[in-house]
This record gives structure tokens, C-alpha cells and sequence, in this order.
């Protein structure tokens, strides 16, 4: 069986010294151990953003697409072959910004793929601009005079989307974060992994030390019940002092893939390309 | 022609006297006209028959089915001399709604007739094809056997019903015009024509071509193709997927295919914006995909529902960067089915998107054809398992002679790399360097000569040596066929270059024929006159003349063959 | 040449570089290179001077700073015969790093030297400044004096502590080799010349021709601009938003821009794909549009920070259907300036869009220039709320000789109409009749050849009669110019034909100068010799050669004279 | 003052005779004028499906875009001139489909702006496929073998993505629709008004008696609240046998337009084009 070591790559990540992303690497990797995958059993489904290059450095399937559109190609992918482990990788401008919209729909069709938001708050590959996630305010190079609209929340959005597991995890605690990720690949259902990511070139606010602080984990404080909407939807808007990370709320629904009644037998990938007949289909035309 | 409000059914009932004159052996050609509303626009079905090929229709009608009088106002001026128009009521009126003598007049009491029969006023159709039948002497069992076939899934009742009210119009004529209207159509024989849209031939080519996964998002006039397809989604273990944009419709075919299934999209011109991007993914990725790009008028939303062929530059350019991508346009509906075929074959063999170039006049007209034979099926150089058991250092982007490089499947332990939007080096790996970059990009574009190796050189229809060579893409085709027979009834020599590949483009063979043709005049539903930019830009050299029209509406053999005779100051 | 990791601060110090000369009257060109990542690859940045205009990069390397040894290694051998490096270290290593005998090293101890002063290690640029000041005997109170008008809002210490460290490198070098490097540069004057990208300049000239209103997604090598205008957002009253994507940028900017307000867009390759549906949006509706696109290298995500000349053929034919638009390609820093101010003028007399088309090497890379003069403003035909009031049936889209309608802002009473993106009537109301759609297409595309009047013809550089004729487009002008120098040291007489203007073209005057020229050669920064295709579509004429680079990097000026003087023979 | 005729054209709409939407522009026509709105004072942005040609049968400033557009036209006009009453137009498809990504930044601007969403829940101009909003399991053109995702909730999407003003209406009562418009129009921010529209041609399941039976309105059976969020989120979740419609949620907060610091003085339009001075910004040049 593969263990973390397995997912590693030659390539030396290019990530700015004491970036988040590197906690987040560690934690995939481990997380795809823990669920006992192989490396060709995973297929890495990256954007564009300094997360986008994830794909290099975990050794296993990868496809670096196009800014914002992770979650189409990884929904074609899953659709065609659903034996293979689809991990989606996003940023937040990617996947809250530009692709919110494959977002929200790809949510309420519960297909078993689990997406993992690098959520640095910021543009960070394009040189730091304002991110949807940007707290309001915040003085950016777009937007020197502070950013005024309302950050989007991702947690709220996916809970009135349909999402069937919905977590927070912390690029600063990858134990933590690979149970998160462990745990949405388990999850037979789409899975959001939002990752509060530091980004130390370009977010002096939500740093590593801010987080530190004010992170705490679901349940650890008394008891609380991930299969109570409403209790996750108060969790979900809290953002202050005390930010939540874990499992924010769970729920079992048909996934996607046991609903597209052609793929059922089998993967659409095995059907034979050759030999097709369609005399039969011709007969409604005559 | 049967003509009135949208909401009438005059589609269904256009469809029906279609297959009434295929079942019967002949060849039909039908038109259909609508404006982008759903109701109270003005409707046409027209059906042409021979018991010859038909490409096109002609521009005028010889037995009119008026559901309202508007439409024999809006129409009359298109009646042929001798032609007749059937309408609902009880006499002539006063007048002859100011149709010339010679067309001949034919109430029926369309809407007492349903009444009294307990029909629904939508039914006014049923009873005036049997009205129809009656008055060109043609066989009604043909139409009640089709009638049969059609409501059967609706049960027995319904059935009865519609021949019954079918039965009705076609005695009311043969009572009271027992002489019928002059124009006689029989059958030929029992052959059954399948009659198939554009849209519906591209369905079935992408079928036998072992296509698996359809997304798309619905825009006329490609939406037919995802109904069909929708519905043989059980037949043919499909996965047909409406998606939330066009974005996504490109990207879940590129991602199918990335996974090993054929996979494919359609749109308009509107839509294809949306996948501009997606395009360039594709080549840098150098994953397989074929498009349908069902042209309409632009530009923006333009005339939704009309025809026209305004976007060959676009798709041919259509994203950043270089690289290579083919571009088809097949001239009819046999030619969509094999241009489905083919560019499935062509994406996998080159790994490249492939876009096959219609329009609304293509997919949504129908036209008889006979069966299609089987479809050869090539997959490229696409490893199997046991080839890469043994394979150590697999390479996806391997730079090779042909630009080819061996793909593999996701799923294999020596087959793992990354697919990257990013220029890459053999492996997929992120390089920057300038010399890899160089190779790289000669290594994709060199695909292209390749491709255009093996891609039939375009066919010269008509006499080799000729007065006026028609050149022309796309759907033109079949009304230029039809022109040229009217051209030679003039006694002019007359042939007809058509390009079935865009790009890449066969630059020298194009050039050889121009050089030796005649008066070389360029037909285009288009007012850019694009395919004569490309030919020059191509070729250097330039057309002597351009037959253009963009009025959203298909070109008739009458119109072509009247602007090739003013001209060439033809008389 | 400055280099090292990026995040040694080499962007900064490379245009303290710039301006030290500038400052001093020289003309500078600055060359930045840097792969798409934050942090962790090679940097570099290149500054060349003269008291001559100065329009590129040569290709070689006078004197190097080398924040750590991979730079010399990385371009030992783009260094000229007698060059210098500079270097962080106390003495020649062993070896001399390989490079040739003729190359002066002038080690010094940067890291030392910062900590002994409490400075941070990023500061060792400043020192490494201060040597190079020194080694050039350049004039080092002009440095100092930058560093205080840069440093000053954040404090005297601050400014203190960097001229500290500056005046630290001086010294050292003064001290241990005071003969200097063998180079001289001097001050010519105190002009103080500004020093632009074109990033900055298209934002200035936007600014003069009084846009207000820019909303942008970001896209290197776009984002410039955006960050340009938003920090001027407060001084010239403007609305710069960052939107969710690029679709909504450019929507914004056609929504802005019906209401009246000067507004633009810009973004590169990919973003313009997501672009591509609204262009005809804007044309359809006839809202004025003004969109930068700096090119990159393709397809899709391609060389991110890198330069090509790619997307001629995507912009010129971006979206479905014909309608007009413009596409101009300014040369150099100073072109694009008055571009910006045009295309303002362009969209707003004309109501269409026009396209800026830009890349990388020139929207980011610095460039003296001289001030700029007044700017024209041209609304066209805008009805102010008099004209209005008198209006009795006003016709948005009337069709007159021109193919432009008078248009109207909305808010005024008798000014009410429909912006369609549906064929429509002269009031823009949908209308599907035949003949108004071909009369408004008609309408539309006129435009166009009124466009052509009025644009500046083709410029030729250099002599009328010459042996080589260079055709190009975009940024490639300045490398051809210096080539220019250098082929006419050689003997040949070569001039330059620059296509300012891609779209609408100027067929007749491209080929005439043609037709009078010795040997053609296109000269793109492109694999597609995209300019020599749209050539030969509007002139029939192909050029005798073409000289391609799509390495991702620009040409120099070296390369353009050796690859002319290989293709012509000479040598 | 302007009374609701003087928002009529010559125009005969399209639509099917008894299609929902002439309830829509019936109470659209009413609410401007009981707005206090002169036609020139309006601009209607419309997108592309049965809905969009309403900007012809409105007699107001009409901006006909594409598909899925609206609202970033709308807010490009309102932020050139935010002296012009903006209300953008959609279908469900266009609104909620296509363009949901706008829908989701658009509400967290907070935009004084007025969306009202035909929403029919099929693609009618296109003959009736599947929309965002139909419901599991039904049959269209496209999903032959029954829809597999469930619907998408407007109603909590807005509530998550910071609308100011949330509402339901229904085509078959353009009284109180009207009334909703109206306070839409004069609530200052983002106002969303869905409209439940029957669609008589493609839509068999959601008729007009399909509503009439179910929707009531919110207070009339006991007190309701629409500030109390979480309320708002319990009633946008109830579909069945009662279907709310009424104000669900308001809440006051600074709009955009007040904190766009540039167009506090003036409409952007009304600075002048001519004439602008850049040799102070040029300084920095130097
Ligand atoms: C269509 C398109 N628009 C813009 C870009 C430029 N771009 C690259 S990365 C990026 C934003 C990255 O932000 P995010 O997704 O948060 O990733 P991060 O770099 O912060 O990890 C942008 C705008 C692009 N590649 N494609
Ligand atoms: C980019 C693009 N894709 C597709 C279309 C085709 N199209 C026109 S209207 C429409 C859907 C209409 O549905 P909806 O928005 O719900 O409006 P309705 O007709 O139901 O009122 C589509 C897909 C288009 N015009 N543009
Ligand atoms: S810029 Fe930020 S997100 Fe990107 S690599 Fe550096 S620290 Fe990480
Ligand atoms: S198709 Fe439906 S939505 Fe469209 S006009 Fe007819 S009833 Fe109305
Ligand atoms: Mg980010
Ligand atoms: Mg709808």
C-alpha cells in the first residue's frame, strides 16, 4: 500500500518559503495515503493560482487546467471514468471568483468528488489583488482605497447548495487538514475542503499567527452535530475571533454518479468505441 | 408549403408530409422558417419532392396550406404560375385575396370539419394533409400508415382519431374536386428514405463513431442535436449532460475525453465565445474534441433562428496562441454524418479539437438520404495496457516527426503525468526555457501538415472545363447544385469547387483550379466574404466575383443562378 | 543587467537603475524577464542607456549584477567582449566562474556589507546600486535624490538608511577601484525624462481622453494597468473596479459606456476569450468600447510572464458574425499613449469597439519618454439634452451614409429607446424582415471604410529605395529599429514598414509599397506569420520571407539584423 | 406624475396568450408608477429568453443584452449613473443558470439595483429544457429520463451572498407582485424579486393552479419577521404544499454606489471628458 512518500514528485515546489501551500501538500499527500489509494488511482484536478501547480508535485494523475475551471474538467473526468479519485484544487479567486458559478452547480449535483479551495484571500499568483474572500477593507493593489463590497462565504454558499460534506481546514495544522481531506475522499459525495491558506508575500492580515489564534475546531468545545443544518449555518457565518475549522456539516443524498443510469454497469470509459449499430436508430427517421 | 401562426403544429405537420413523400420512395428537401419566439410569429413548413436528389429549395411554392389568410398575403407573391392554395373555408371568397387567375383555389372548412368531428382545433393540420394528399393524387395509405407509427405510442385511440380526421379532408376533396389540382405526385417504391436533419445526421455519425459523452447547453440551432442525443441516451449507453454554461460544456467534453471517452459539444456562435478559451486547452493539453458550431446571424443574438454563415474567421481563430485545430464544413446532411465520423477519428488521431461548421439551414432542414454504410473507427496512437506494462519513461509530450506523441489513460502505474495548460516539456512538467518553448510549438503545429495530407482534396462538381467555377462552403452547396442545373438550362458552363476542409487548407490544389477555371465567382451566406479571404490569404490568388447574401435567410438556386447570369452579363 | 531568485527585490532596483539614468537625460530601455511564480525562479532585469533613443534590448550584457552565482552562470555568455560582472563576494574565486579572460569581475562584499550596517537582505540591491554608480562613474547624488523622493513616504529613517547603504557601495568601489570599470556614463541633462510601460502609458493616455471607468479582471500582462488606474482612482475621479471575471469586466465597461462614460477594459489572451461574446454585444448595440489586450504566449495558460505576438487573427476575428471594429498595435511606449486617446475617439465617433493590441514586452518594459502634448477629444456624433428637446422621433439606429446613427445618452424624455443585441429596426425594436437585416448589416459595415479614410497610412522607416523592405506589427518595432543600425553598418539599405493599424487595412497603400520594395520580410514574434497571412488575404502579395521567433522571448536586435543578413545572402 | 400606461409601447408582446409573464409586466408597469418614476428616469436590462424582448413592451430605457448578462450591464450603468432607476431582468436560466456567478457578486456590492427573475423553471425559448430551478425528476427535451441534480434555491443563495432585500412573487398575482417591485424599487440596495411564472407551453407541472393551490403569503398567518435571518432561511427552504411568497428578508446596509468614493459628489457621467489635466500624474514618472 502507497504511503505519503509514495506521492511525492522530483520537483521542487516553487511556493515562497513558509507559504500555507505547503501544509496543504503535506496533508493531500498524507490524506491520499490514509485512504488507502494508489497513485494511479488519483486524478489531480488543478486551476490556475500559485496552488495551481499542486498538480507537479503529487505524484499521481494530474490535469493543471485553466483559471476558475477546475470543477468542469474534474466533473467530464469523473463522469467518464468514476473509478478514479477525483480531487479538485481550486484557489479562491479560481474557485470562488471566476468559477463560483461551477461552484454553486456543481454542489447540487453531488458528484463523489472531493474540492479542496487553497483560500488565501488574495490574487496571489497574479501579484496580490483583492480575492472575493478579501476581508472589506482591505487595501490591495486593485484596490488601494479599500476593498468594499462583502467577502463571499463559502461555507454558507455550499450549505445552500446542496454540498453534502462541508469543512474548514488550517494550511498551519496538516493533521488536522489531512483528516479533513481523508474524510471528504471517504464521503461518498462532493466534498468541500476550504483551507484557510496564509499567504506570507501578499496577506499581511490573515497570516499564520492570526489564524493561530482564533482557529478552533468544531466539537472540541462541547458537543456539536455536523447533521444539523441550522447549527451549521450559525457556525458557518462566525468569523471574528473565533473561527471554526473541522467537519461544519454532513449529509448522505444519492451521489451524481449513482444517478446517471449509463454508468451504472460500468465506467463509461469501458464501453467498446467500435462497432457501434445504429440501424436501429435509424428507424425513427423513416 | 403549410404556413401560419407558430403554435399551430406546423411542424409536426410538415414532418408528416415529409415522410409521407419519403416512405413513398422520393426524395424530399423540406425548409422550415420561425421566428425566435415561441408563439405568435409567423411559421412556414415548405417540402419539395422529386423523384430525383433535391439539395435546396426552390424559392417558390406550388400548393400553398394556408391556416390563416396572412399567410396567403405574406406568400402570394412566391406561388408559382400554375400553383393552388388550400385554405380554410367554405368558398372563395370575393376578391381571391388578390391572387393572380391562373392559382388555382381550394377552401375547405377546416375548423367546422374538426369541430364536428370532436378534433382539437389543432388538428386543422391533420385534416389539410389529407386535403393535400387528395389534390396531388397520392397514395393515403402512406400517410395513415405513417399516422399510425407516429401516435401509437399515444394508444390506439389517438390513432383513430388522427386518421379519421385525416380520412375526413381527403374525401372532402375527392368529393368536390374529384380532378384534383393538376399537380400529380406518385410514389416511387417502398424504399422508406430515412429523413434526417443536419442535426440528427451529426447525432448519428457521433454514434456510430463510438461517441459516449454529450454536454452541451442548449442555443439554436444546435439544441436538436442534445434532443436527439438526450433520447438515445438508454440506446446507446450515453452520458448526456445539460450544462450550467458553455464554459462548462467544453470543459466536461475535454475532461471526458482526457479520461479516454469520445466526447463532443455543440453550440452556436454565441456559445462557441464561451469556449473560445477552452479551445487553447484543448491544444495545449493535446486532448481530443470535437465541436459543432451551428452557425445563425450575428453578430450578438443577432437573428436566433435564421441562417447564415458568418463565422468561419471566427472559428478558425478563435483563441490565443497558435496551434492546431481543423475546421469542416460539411455541405449536406450525408456530409454531416460523415464529418461527425471523421472528426472524431482526427481529434484522436492528431489530439487536437476538431470543429465541424454548420448552420441553421444544415441542421434544421430535413432531407432524404439513403442508409449509411459503417464507420471506420481510428483511435491514434493511444496505448493499451500491456503496451505500457513495459513502459519505464513514458513521455505524454514526447516530441516526435509527426508531432504525435503516445497518449495513455488515466489509471495506469507507468502512464501517470500531468496534463498542463502551461507550456511543458516531454513529461508536462512546467518549462520555461526558450528552446524547449520552440520545440514545443513546431512540434504541435506540425500536426497540421500532417492532417492536411490525409484530408480529401475538395471535389470539383460539374464539367472540368467550365465558363463560371462556383466556389462555396457549408450549406450553400445545395442550392448551388440546384443552380447549376438551371445555369446550364441557360447554356452556361457552370461547375462547383466546394471546400469541405477550412483549415488546414488544400492551398495548392484550390490555387491549380482557380488557375484554370473561368470566371470564378465566390457564393457566400455571408457579407464579410470570408472562405474568398481565406482562398486569397491561402493562395494569393483573388475570386473575380462575390455572390453574397445576409439577410438571414438561405440563398435559392433561382437567386445564384440569376446573380451568376447578371455577372457574366448573361441576359 | 540585474539578477537573481525572484524575491531578491530586483524589480525595484532595476528601475532605480532606469531612473538614475533617466533622471540624468539619457533615453533608458529596460528589459524585465521573470517566470509565472512568486518567488523561487530567475529573475532578471535589463537596463540599457544612450544619449540616443533608445528602442531595445541588445542581446548582450555590458555589466552584470549578480545577486547570486547562478545569474553569471545562467549569462556568462551574453556577456559583451569587454564587460564587467559584479558580484557578491570578497574576492575573484578560483576559476573566475568560467567566464572569458576579457570580463572584468568586481567582487564585493554585499552580504557583509548590509549586516555590518543593521540593514536587511534584500538591501543588498542598494549597494549593489551604489557600486555599479561607481564603476560608471556616474553621478551618485542623482541615486541618492531618487532614493529620497522614493523612500519618503515612509519616513526620513528610512530614506536615511538607504542612501546609507547606497553611499556604502559607492564607496567600496570608489575605494578599491577607482579607476572604474572602463565604462563612462554621464548625466547628458537635468530633463529628468519620465520613464513609462506600456502599461502606463495606455493608462495616462486613457486618462487624457477622459476615461472614467475601468473594471478589469486581473492577467499579467494587463494587471499593470489596473493597478496603475486604481491608485489614480481619487486624483482623476474614476470608478476602477475588479470584477468577478472577465466577462462582467467587459459587460461592465459596454454598460458604462451606454451610459455615457468613457469607459475601457483590458486583459490578455484568456481573458479576451471570455471576452469574445460581449464584443459582439458592444457592436450590435453600438456602445463605444475601448479593450487593451496585451499579449502572452499561447495557447491557453502557454508562457504566462512571457512575451509573443499570437493573438492578431483571435482579436481581428473574436465573436460571431461580421461587424465592424478596430485593431490598432502601437509600437512603442509613446504609440501607445496617443492609442489610448484614438481608441476613445475610434469607439465613440464610430460607436464600435476597438481593440488596443499590446504584449507583454511592451506593457511591462520601461521606456524614456518625451512629455505628452494635449490630447483631442472626439465624441462623435452625441446629441446633447438641446438637440434632444427637439426631437420628436428620435431613431437610434438610423441608418444613414455613414453607418453611424446619433447617439443619445439615456435620461432624456425624448431620447427612449431599445439597445438590442437582436437584429433590429432603426428604433431597436426586434425585426426580422429580410430587408432590414441586410440593410443594417450594410449600415454597420460601412462604417469601416470611413474608418480607413480617416486613419493615419502605414509609415515607412528609412529610405524610400532600399534592398530589404521589414513589414511588421506591434512591439517588434523597436528591435527592428536598432537592427536597422545595425544592417546599415553592413552596408544594406533596409527600411520598415510598420502596420500601425491591423483592422481596418490599408490594402492599397501596404501594396504599393510593396510592389516598389526590394525583398520583403515580415518580421513577427509570433509561430503563424499571422501579419504576412492578412498580407497576402488583402493584397494578393506575399512577402519574400519571414522571420519568425516564438520562444516566448523578444527578438534582439541582433538577431533581426543576422537572420535578414542569412536570408538575403549577405555574410 | 406617470401613471402605469405611460409605461406601455406600441409593441405587442410575443408570448403565448397566458404565458406568466404579462402578469410580470403588468405589475412592473405598476410599480413604476407607483414609484414616482417618469419612463426616462428608468432603465430595464433584460437578458436573453421569453423575458428579454419585456424591455420592448416597457416604454423606458431598455437595454436588450445576452444571455446570462444582465446584471454586470446593470451595474456598469448604475455605477455611470446612478441617477437612473435600474432594474435588471432575467430568466431563471439567464439569472440563476448561466449566470450565477454574477447573481452571487452582484449581492455581496450591494448595488441599489432591482433583479426580478422570470423564473419558469425550463428553458422556454430554446422549447423547454431543463433549467436550474426544475425540479428532481422532471422530464424535458433534454433530460428525457428525469433531471438527476436538485434545483438550485435563490432564495437561500441570496440570504448567503448578503442581498439587502429578498422577495417571492407570483406571475398569477400581479397586484402583490407589484407591490414587491415597488418596495424593491424603493429599498435602497440590492432587491431580488423571484417570480414564480407559469409557463403554459412547456411547463406542465408548475401551472398556474399549481401555485394557486399552494403559495401564500408571508405574515398573513401570524407574525413574520424579515429581519431575522435565520427565519428567512427556514421559510426560503419550505417547498411543497406551501410555498411562501412576500418579503422575506431586508436588511439595511451601506449600498455600493454610497461607498464608491468617486461618485458621492456627482454621477460619474456629469465629470468632464475633456480637458483632464495628467501632468501631476505623470510626476510619478520621473
Ligand atoms: C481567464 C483568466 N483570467 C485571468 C488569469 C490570470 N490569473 C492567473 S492566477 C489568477 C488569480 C489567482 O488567484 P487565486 O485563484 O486566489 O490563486 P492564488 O494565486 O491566490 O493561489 C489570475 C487572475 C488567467 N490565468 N485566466
Ligand atoms: C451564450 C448563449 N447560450 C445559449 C443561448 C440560447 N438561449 C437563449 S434563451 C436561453 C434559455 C432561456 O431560459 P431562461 O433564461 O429561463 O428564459 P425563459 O426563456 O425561460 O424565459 C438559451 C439557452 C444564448 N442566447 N446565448
Ligand atoms: S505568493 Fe503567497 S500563495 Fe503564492 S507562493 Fe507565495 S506565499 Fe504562497
Ligand atoms: S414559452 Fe412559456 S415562457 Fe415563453 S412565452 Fe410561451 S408560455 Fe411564456
Ligand atoms: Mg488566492
Ligand atoms: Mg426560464
Amino acid at each position: 500500500m502507497a504511503d505519503a512518500s509514495d506521492f511525492r514528485t522530483a520537483i521542487k515546489p516553487v511556493w515562497c518559503p513558509g507559504c500555507g501551500n505547503f501544509g496543504i501538500l503535506t496533508a493531500l499527500r498524507g490524506a491520499l495515503a490514509d485512504s488507502g489509494l494508489e497513485p494511479n488511482q488519483v486524478m489531480i484536478v488543478s486551476g490556475i493560482g500559485c496552488h495551481g501547480a499542486v498538480t507537479q508535485y503529487v505524484h499521481a494523475n494530474g490535469f493543471h487546467s485553466i483559471h476558475g475551471r477546475t470543477l468542469p474538467v474534474a466533473t467530464g473526468i469523473k463522469l467518464a471514468n468514476h473509478e478514479l479519485q477525483v480531487i479538485a484544487m481550486a484557489g479562491d479567486g479560481d474557485g470562488y471568483g471566476i468559477g463560483i458559478g461551477h461552484f454553486i452547480h456543481a454542489m447540487r449535483r453531488n458528484l463523489d468528488i472531493t474540492l479542496l479551495v487553497h483560500n488565501n484571500k488574495r490574487y496571489s499568483l497574479t501579484t496580490g489583488q483583492t480575492s472575493p474572500t478579501t476581508e472589506k477593507g482591505s487595501s490591495t493593489k486593485s484596490t488601494p482605497f479599500g476593498v468594499i463590497e462583502v467577502p463571499v462565504n463559502p461555507l454558507t454558499l455550499a450549505l445552500s447548495s446542496g454540498a453534502t460534506y462541508i469543512s474548514r481546514g488550517f494550511a498551519g495544522d496538516p493533521p488536522h487538514l489531512r483528516k479533513l481531506i481523508a474524510d471528504g475522499i471517504a464521503h461518498k459525495g462532493f466534498a468541500l475542503v476550504d483551507v484557510l491558506q496564509p499567504c506570507i508575500t501578499f496577506n499581511h492580515v490573515n497570516t499564520n499567527a492570526f489564524y493561530k489564534e482564533k482557529v478552533y475546531k468544531l466539537g472540541e468545545d462541547g458537543d456539536y452535530d455536523p447533521t444539523d443544518m441550522v447549527a451549521a449555518y450559525e457556525r458557518a457565518v462566525e468569523w471574528g475571533d473565533r473561527i471554526p475549522t473541522g467537519l461544519l456539516y454532513k449529509e448522505s443524498r444519492p451521489t451524481y454518479e449513482d444517478e446517471v443510469m449509463t454508468i451504472k454497469d460500468m465506467p463509461l470509459v469501458e464501453r467498446p468505441v467500435v462497432g457501434v449499430d445504429i440501424s436501429k436508430t435509424m428507424e425513427q427517421f423513416r | 408549403m403549410i404556413g401560419g401562426e407558430a403554435g399551430f403544429g406546423i411542424m409536426a405537420s410538415g414532418l408528416m408530409v415529409t415522410k409521407t413523400f419519403s416512405r413513398g420512395g422520393l426524395h424530399v428537401f423540406d425548409t422550415i422558417e420561425y421566428p425566435s419566439l415561441i408563439r405568435g410569429g409567423h411559421n412556414t413548413y415548405l417540402v419539395r419532392t422529386a423523384d430525383r436528389e433535391v439539395h435546396a429549395h426552390t424559392g417558390y411554392i406550388d400548393m400553398l396550406v394556408a391556416l390563416n389568410e396572412e399567410t396567403i398575403h405574406l406568400h402570394k407573391e412566391e406561388m408559382s404560375q400554375t400553383g393552388c392554395i388550400i385554405f380554410d373555408g367554405k368558398e372563395e371568397p370575393e376578391g381571391r385575396f388578390g391572387v393572380h387567375a391562373d392559382i388555382s383555389l381550394f377552401p375547405i372548412p377546416l375548423t367546422e370539419m374538426i369541430k364536428s368531428l370532436g378534433g382539437k382545433p389543432i388538428m386543422r393540420n391533420t385534416a389539410a394533409l389529407g386535403a393535400t394528399i387528395a389534390l396531388i393524387g397520392y397514395d393515403i395509405t402512406i400517410l395513415e400508415g405513417l399516422m399510425s407509427d407516429m401516435f401509437q405510442h399515444k394508444g390506439d385511440k389517438m390513432v383513430l382519431d388522427n386518421i379519421r380526421i385525416v380520412r375526413a379532408g381527403y374525401d372532402f376533396m375527392m368529393d368536390n374536386h374529384p380532378g384534383g389540382s393538376g399537380m400529380i405526385v406518385n410514389p416511387l417504391d417502398d424504399s422508406r428514405k430515412p429523413v434526417l436533419t443536419g442535426n440528427d445526421a451529426v447525432g448519428l455519425g457521433a454514434l456510430a463513431a463510438g461517441c459516449k459523452f454529450y454536454s452541451a447547453y442548449p442555443m439554436t440551432p444546435a439544441s436538436g442535436l442534445l434532443h436527439f442525443l438526450a433520447a438515445e441516451e438508454k440506446n446507446h449507453n450515453l452520458v448526456v449532460k445539460q450544462t450550467e454554461d458553455e464554459l462548462a460544456a467544453v470543459l466536461m467534453a475535454i475532461g471526458a475525453s482526457h479520461a479516454g471517452v469520445r466526447a463532443m459539444t455543440a453550440t452556436s456562435g454565441g456559445g462557441f465565445s464561451l469556449m473560445t478559451e477552452s479551445l487553447g486547452l484543448a491544444a495545449m493539453t493535446e486532448t481530443p474534441l470535437v465541436i459543432m458550431e451551428g452557425q445563425r446571424p450575428g453578430p450578438s443574438t443577432g437573428l436566433a433562428t435564421r441562417t447564415e454563415q458568418g463565422d468561419l474567421r471566427f472559428v478558425m481563430h478563435a483563441a490565443q496562441g497558435d496551434f492546431p485545430r481543423v475546421v469542416m464544413a460539411p455541405g449536406d446532411v450525408k456530409e454531416c454524418f460523415w464529418a461527425a465520423g471523421q472528426a472524431f477519428n482526427l481529434a484522436e488521431k492528431y489530439q487536437i479539437p476538431v470543429i465541424i461548421l454548420t448552420d441553421k439551414f444544415l441542421t434544421e432542414n430535413h432531407r432524404t438520404v439513403e442508409g449509411f454504410n459503417a464507420m471506420t473507427i481510428d483511435r491514434g496512437l493511444l496505448l493499451d495496457p500491456e503496451e505500457m506494462d513495459v513502459h519505464s519513461d513514458y513521455k505524454r509530450y514526447e516530441i516526435t516527426e509527426s508531432g504525435v506523441s503516445p497518449r495513455v489513460l488515466p489509471g495506469h502505474t507507468n502512464g501517470i503525468y500531468n496534463a498542463n495548460s502551461n507550456e511543458h516539456d516531454e513529461y508536462g512538467v512546467d518549462q520555461e526555457d526558450p528552446g524547449n518553448r520552440t520545440a514545443m510549438m513546431d512540434k504541435r503545429m506540425r500536426k497540421l501538415e500532417h492532417i492536411l495530407e490525409e484530408l480529401e482534396e475538395p471535389v470539383l462538381y460539374g464539367p472540368v472545363e467550365s465558363d463560371v467555377t462556383l466556389i462555396s462552403w457549408g450549406s450553400t452547396k445545395g442550392p448551388i447544385l440546384e443552380a447549376m442545373m438551371l445555369l446550364e438550362q441557360n447554356n452556361i458552363r457552370v461547375n462547383f469547387l466546394q471546400i469541405l476542409y477550412l483549415l488546414p487548407f488544400h492551398a495548392e490544389q484550390v490555387a491549380r483550379i482557380m488557375n484554370n477555371a473561368g470566371r470564378t465567382i465566390c457564393v457566400e451566406n455571408n457579407k464579410g466574404a470570408q472562405l474568398a479571404g481565406v482562398i486569397r490569404e491561402r493562395t494569393g490568388l483573388a475570386v473575380d466575383e462575390k455572390l453574397l447574401k445576409y439577410s438571414g435567410r438561405m440563398f435559392t438556386p433561382g437567386e445564384i443562378a440569376g446573380g451568376v447570369m447578371e455577372m457574366i452579363g448573361h441576359g
